[in-house]
């Protein structure tokens, strides 16, 4: 079979998708209320360094995944025991992203229709985009994301009547603690979610395209996320705080015209897309995981189950959407951070080491 | 070929009970009587064949006959250059030398094509092609004279692609002037024809057409091979080859494409393409084809490129919208009521006053309903086609919303569904079976469902590929030089490259040196 | 075969799923009655009495709008609009509404029962306009005379749009009052509305504000009033400066319409002395000049402008004396402004910002310009 | 209700299941149905309305522990 491949522009797309994932929906920076653009800005800076150490991890190992990387420089049994963390951690990712979707819709959209059908429909559009493969993914995203852009582009322009600045005052009202607070949320809640995308990277063209995939994904990324949520509390002011989805209710603010007005679908249409993009690139690295670890000849053999399973498991995690929201500013952090960073940083230094080594050793042989 | 002479063999033994001397190397014998009798045998029930036996008016003992098919032969060539000579000629020659064959067939039969052959199955089949056989007492060969009579459409301009800029001529039924058709298009000794014959019964000739220094590596190879895997009896069209060898077998979407016009071929070859002719059909098939093609027209590129780019985008927005709008509407009227102004809410409510069935099935039942007009329209013969256009005008437009059996929204939608999957003949297809698709997922599920289904539609389009190409090639790129030519038509002087991955093997299309 | 086995089970799944689970969210739009106004009064039986206006359409090809008026009771406002199911006998969709009526006397006591599940709910939008009924009955409003439109909460929603050409009344819905209401030294404001009697039939009409203290309302203020207190929000964008221009012996009176203004609100922090300075700045241009009077000229223009700072320095500085001393409420947001510029002081004071307010020293300065004098390039001169 | 799930499943087993099968996989065949298993188990309690106790408590509590509030 043809080896998948993604070109560089598909991937920072997909990168700066996958960042947008369900933060879009949430936001970012939940303490520090009227400075998350601080916050954010400081996640990103936050996450650069780790960002850097997963592009030197694919560059080193180009066209293997996170999962042949760590059964390389980790060995066979301390590899698949990581391995199995990573295959989990994708998972209850993808799990909780969907969750995440599933209940926007059931509050904001439709209240009425049971909440395992959102589930089923994400899901299932997630089981064929995986069993497809990440070509037709990565083209898919090539077409939406930049209209997706343009979209997101528009509906800013057309806030700017609605936006009142003196909501960004007073400045640091909280001293620095709660910006660190939710920088520190950032960092974990989208920006170092992309070690999962490690998975996913063993299929790009070329061996240096890592760093820029990181550099210009973030980049977009990062812009989009910390603009979005900038608009939203410079249209909500404090009510920002206390809206489950505050970016619905600051595009419903939008009337220019009495005739371009009621205009939320497009933060649904971008949600929904995102969200699709993350949770898709979750169910394909935790299938890839569990090929590698049971050594089964492709990963599309257990795409469906797979599926299912996270479906299921994004019905039961949780109660309500408060322990959500709990969830995603609160415990996550802690929860991803040995996976975001004690593991990466751990590898990447065996690896470095091991690449030394082996360059030492090559001048002799010259 | 093998089985083919294997199955001929067994049909030939089974004959042998009939106590008909049949040559068992199906050769002709020396006697002409026999050899008729064979002939007889073999077009048994056939009563168009003709048997005419004549003699030299000198050479009494050589005895002649012609074997032909009425209508398949032009009788004046059979009568003035075949009959009339050979029974008025000198002929000095002795009987039995054995070159009188050889000589009639140099001196006397006037005819650009005469072959002489003895193998029984290759005669028969050239007098089923219209050529005429010409029998000589005491030979065991025989002379095939072309008189093939070719009853063949004029050249017309096609019905399923007009143009107002460009050349009007079409393909017709016949492979031999189709290709010449070609020819003159293209006037390069690159231009290679390869013949193949397909279809047991029918023997349909197949010609595969294409540019020796410009055609896409591989796709030659893998048209052949699926050429090969191909074992069907009858081949009446190119849209049995065109379904047999395409990429995604289940999938709605067409991977080759079929254009009936050879400036429009001609342009494929250039392109790097493969075409691909079948005898008796005007439809030529072309591969590897992009889903962009199906937006493009050939005037597209004789026309002026703003007028042509702005086609392209009328092309692709009517195209998105006969798949999206019912589907959006659906989702806005019975989901989505927030996101509608208020106005339009209210007149919407008031047209609904007293509808009985729910907005879903309305627009389900009326765009079946559209499809049945529309397939009647093209069936019916033209004063009865304009009595359907009443009748559906009417039922539909006027009576069905006084009876309140849909609302008038619904009626507006299905009209302007039905118009805009109009303007994209060549895919409607598909366009139904989306369309569907995406209003019944919106039924379930709203805006959302139809989002959903719109993604899944997107991936099944990207992950198609036609002959090793990506069948959305074209699509998300703008920048590269395959934008060019894909959701708008750039100016010629533009366009010097052939699109990327099909031309590759020759990228320049317009030198740029001075 | 196997191809048809797998179609027949994907069909007996989908009309299945078809039966079992009906079309959850799936609502026809003449199944529901679409909500365009509310007004929420105090109950006679129960907590709160809502009334409801129902855009009741009729008719297909030549179809009716006209409203309809219903009102239920309720321990909440979500109890009496479950209610009303049981008299439409369909469910009221809210997303349209456009504006919502608060009875005098609710707003006396607390708000926040009725803003609060209009807030919640997913139906519910932003958007809407708010209101204060200052007559007795804010249902009455819904009921009143309709002029331009056919339905009275489209004509009331056209009405606060277009103050703006006015200014007499402030602009307000559901995200500008939450932010004022949980907002650190800011009051909410609301525009008020009555039914005025006029030629034998009641209609209403938007003028004025309802000034709050935290969820109560304390007081009212009138157009004029609304006027100058929009000035120093800052949310003047249009209106008219009537201005008394007094020459020897003649007086007329100048209509200055407003076409631009600013004002530039600063707290001037010295240590504990916290004062406001308010400086207004105004894009005028003369639109009537009532007597023969010449003051189309350089000279004219600097006397009138002059008269106008005076004349707004005196009206904005008695409202917002009178705020400050009848109403003691901070709807200028002068704490908000403390708060943006020095979030440290206003940490110390916070506690004692309604003692502060009522004694804060404001300055107030004024500066018209005077643009043009529209399409006359004098006065009209009579000729005797 | 909980015919649905079934038919789900039967559906599943021509589309998912079976190729596998008989394209001798089988270690991916295995590992399928275990993962099949699963699923079908959680889809026929939730189908009967069993409540599944959700795994993120003991994570949840454990980082509470661990970090506090």
């Amino acid at each position: 079979m043809q080896k998948e491949q993604i070109s560089d522009k598909e991937a920072i797309f997909l990168y700066a998708s996958f960042l947008l994932g369900s933060t879009a929906l949430v936001g970012i920076g939940g303490d520090a209320k009227n400075d998350a653009w601080l916050a954010g800005i400081i996640g990103v800076i936050m996450s650069i360094p780790m960002l850097l150490i997963y592009s030197r991890l694919s560059n080193l190992y180009p066209g293997r995944d996170l999962f042949d990387i760590l059964d390389e420089i980790l060995g066979k049994i301390l590899g698949k025991i990581v391995s199995i963390i990573y295959t989990l951690f994708s998972f209850h990712l993808g799990a909780l992203v969907i969750h995440n979707f599933a209940q926007f819709i059931n509050t904001a959209a439709m209240p009425e229709t049971p909440i395992i059908i959102s589930m089923f429909f994400l899901g299932l559009v997630c089981i064929y985009a995986v069993r497809l493969g990440i070509e037709s993914l990565s083209k898919t995203i090539g077409l939406f994301f930049p209209l997706l852009l343009i979209m997101i582009f528009i509906v800013q322009l057309l806030t700017i009547p609605n936006l009142h600045f003196e909501n960004l005052k007073p400045f640091l009202a909280n001293g620095l603690k709660p910006v660190f607070k939710g920088a520190f949320t950032a960092f974990a809640f989208p920006f170092t979610e992309t070690v999962v995308l490690l998975g996913v990277f063993s299929s790009l063209k070329t061996k240096k395209s890592a760093y820029k995939i990181s550099f210009f994904g973030l980049l977009i990324g990062a812009i989009v996320i910390i603009s979005l949520s900038t608009r939203n509390t410079l249209v909500l002011g404090g009510l920002a705080g206390s809206l489950y989805f505050p970016a619905h209710v600051a595009v419903s603010m939008i009337s220019v015209g009495d005739f371009i007005q009621r205009i939320e679908v497009t933060v649904a249409i971008t949600l929904v897309f995102n969200v699709f993009v993350k949770s898709s690139v979750c169910l394909l690295v935790a299938c890839r995981g569990i090929k590698k670890i049971f050594n089964l000849v492709e990963y599309r053999s257990v795409v469906i189950q797979t599926g299912l399973l996270m479906i299921f498991l994004s019905y039961i995690v949780y109660d309500n959407i408060m322990l959500m929201t709990y969830w995603a500013f609160k415990v996550y952090p802690y929860y991803a951070f040995p996976m975001e960073v004690i593991f990466p940083v751990i590898v990447w230094i065996v690896a470095e080491i091991k690449v030394r080594k082996a360059n030492k050793l090559k001048p002799v042989e010259v | 070929m093998f089985k083919n002479l294997f199955k001929k063999n067994k049909h030939d033994n089974n004959n042998e009970n009939d106590n008909i001397a049949i040559p068992k190397k199906q050769k002709l014998v020396k006697s002409l009587n026999d050899n008729i009798a064979l002939f007889k045998y073999i077009f048994k029930d056939d009563e168009t064949i003709i048997i005419r036996d004549f003699q030299n008016k000198q050479l009494k003992e050589a005895n002649c006959c012609i074997i032909y098919i009425d209508g398949m032969v032009n009788t004046e060539i059979v009568n003035e250059n075949i009959i009339q000579p050979v029974l008025r000629t000198d002929l000095s020659v002795d009987i039995e030398s054995d070159n009188l064959l050889e000589e009639l067939k140099r001196k006397v039969i006037v005819s650009n094509d005469v072959t002489i052959e003895s193998d029984i199955d290759k005669i028969t089949s050239s007098i089923i092609y219209g050529d005429t056989l010409f029998l000589l007492d005491g030979y065991d060969k025989a002379l095939i004279i072309s008189s093939k009579l070719w009853l063949t459409r004029a050249i017309t301009e096609p019905e399923s692609s007009k143009v107002i800029r460009g050349p009007r001529e079409g393909f017709n039924e016949s492979l031999i002037i189709n290709l010449t058709m070609l020819r003159r298009k293209i006037k390069t000794a690159d231009l290679k024809f390869k013949f193949r014959v397909m279809g047991e019964r029918t023997l349909t000739k197949v010609c595969i057409c294409y540019i020796d220094d410009l055609v896409m590596d591989g796709v030659l190879e893998e048209l052949e091979q699926r050429l090969d895997s191909i074992k069907i009896d009858a081949i009446l069209d190119s849209g049995y080859i065109q379904e047999l060898i395409k990429d995604a077998p289940y999938s709605p979407i067409e991977t080759v494409g079929a254009s009936e016009r050879p400036d429009v071929v001609a342009a494929k070859l250039l392109e790097g393409r493969v075409a691909l002719f079948v005898d008796g059909s005007p439809f030529v098939l072309t591969v590897p084809l992009l889903g962009i093609e199906n937006l493009q027209s050939n005037e597209d590129y004789y026309t002026n490129y703003i007028y042509s780019s702005f086609n392209r985008i009328i092309r692709t927005i009517t195209a998105v919208s006969s798949v999206a709008i019912p589907s959006l509407f659906l989702s806005l009227v019975t989901f989505h009521q927030e996101m509608l102004p208020t106005p339009l809410l209210v007149s919407v409510s008031a047209s609904r006053q007293g509808v009985p069935f729910p907005t879903s099935l309305s627009l389900f039942v009326m765009l079946f309903v559209f499809d049945i007009l529309r397939e009647a329209a093209t069936r019916m013969p033209g004063p009865i086609g304009m009595a359907i256009n009443i009748v559906g005008t009417l039922v539909l437009g006027q009576a069905a919303v006084e009876a309140r059996l849909v609302s008038a929204p619904v009626i507006i939608i299905t009209a302007i569904t039905g118009i805009t999957s109009l303007m994209n003949v060549g895919f409607i297809g598909p366009i139904i079976v989306v369309r569907s698709f995406l209003l019944l997922v919106t039924s379930f599920y709203g805006f959302y469902g139809f989002f959903f289904g719109f993604i899944i539609v997107v991936l099944h389009l990207m992950s198609i590929k036609s002959f090793g190409v990506p069948y959305m090639m074209s699509v998300t790129t703008v920048r590269d030089h395959n934008g060019q030519d894909a959701w708008i038509r750039a100016p010629w002087w533009v366009m010097t490259l052939r699109p990327k991955m099909i031309g590759s093997k020759n990228l320049t299309r317009q030198s740029t040196e001075k | 075969m196997r191809v048809v086995k797998i179609s027949f089970l994907v069909l007996m799944i989908l009309v299945t799923s078809f039966l079992v689970t009906g079309c959850w969210n799936y609502k026809e739009i003449d199944k529901m009655a679409i909500v365009s106004g509310v007004a929420v009064d105090k109950g006679k039986k129960e907590k709160i009495r809502l009334t409801v206006e129902i855009i009741q359409v009729s008719g297909g090809s030549n179809s009716v709008t006209s409203p309809k008026v219903i009102t239920t009771e309720g321990k909440t406002i979500f109890d009496a609009a479950r209610n009303a199911i049981s008299i439409v006998g369909k469910k009221l969709y809210w997303s349209h509404v456009k504006v919502l009526i608060i009875s005098k006397e609710l707003a006396k006591k607390d708000v926040i029962p009725i803003m609060d599940w209009y807030k919640r709910d997913s139906e519910t939008r932003f958007d809407v306009n708010l209101l204060i009924s200052k007559g007795d009955c804010a249902a009455e409003i819904l009921t009143g005379k309709i002029l331009t439109d056919q339905i009275m909460s489209f004509e009331l929603s056209n009405m606060i749009k277009n103050q703006k050409n006015l200014s007499k009344a402030p602009q307000s819905n559901m995200v500008v009052y939450c932010n004022q209401l949980e907002g650190e030294g800011i009051q909410p404001v609301l525009p008020t509305i009555e039914l005025k009697k006029i030629a034998n039939s009641k209609i209403p009409t938007i003028m004025g504000t309802g000034i709050f203290k935290a969820d109560k309302v304390v007081g009212y203020i009138d157009g004029d009033e609304t006027m100058n207190l929009l000035f120093v929000k800052d949310e003047v964008k249009g209106g008219v400066l009537v201005v008394d221009v007094k020459e020897k012996d003649k007086s007329t009176s100048v209509s200055l319409e407003i076409f631009k203004s600013k004002t530039e609100v600063k707290p001037i922090i010295d240590g504990k002395n916290i004062k406001m300075s308010i400086k207004i700045e105004t894009e005028t241009a003369i639109d009537e000049v009532t007597s023969d009077i010449n003051i189309i000229n350089q000279k004219g223009f600097e006397k009138v402008e002059n008269l106008a700072e005076e004349k707004l320095k005196k009206q904005v500085t008695e409202v917002i004396k009178k705020v400050q001393h009848k109403y003691k409420a901070d709807v200028f947001g002068f704490g908000s402004k403390v708060n943006q510029e020095d979030p440290k002081v206003w940490k110390k004071i916070e506690k004692d910002w309604d003692k502060k307010f009522e004694n804060l020293e404001v300055s107030v300065d004024a500066k018209v310009h005077i643009r043009n004098s529209a399409e006359l390039s004098r006065t009209l001169k009579v000729w005797k | 209700m909980f015919l649905l799930p079934i038919l789900g499943y039967i559906l599943l087993f021509f589309i998912d299941f079976k190729p596998l099968y008989k394209q001798k996989r089988w270690s991916d065949f295995w590992v399928n149905t275990f993962i099949g298993v699963v699923t079908f188990t959680m889809a026929m309690l939730l189908s009967f309305g069993v409540k599944i106790p959700s795994p993120e408590k003991p994570i949840r509590e454990l980082i509470t522990m661990l970090f506090g509030k």
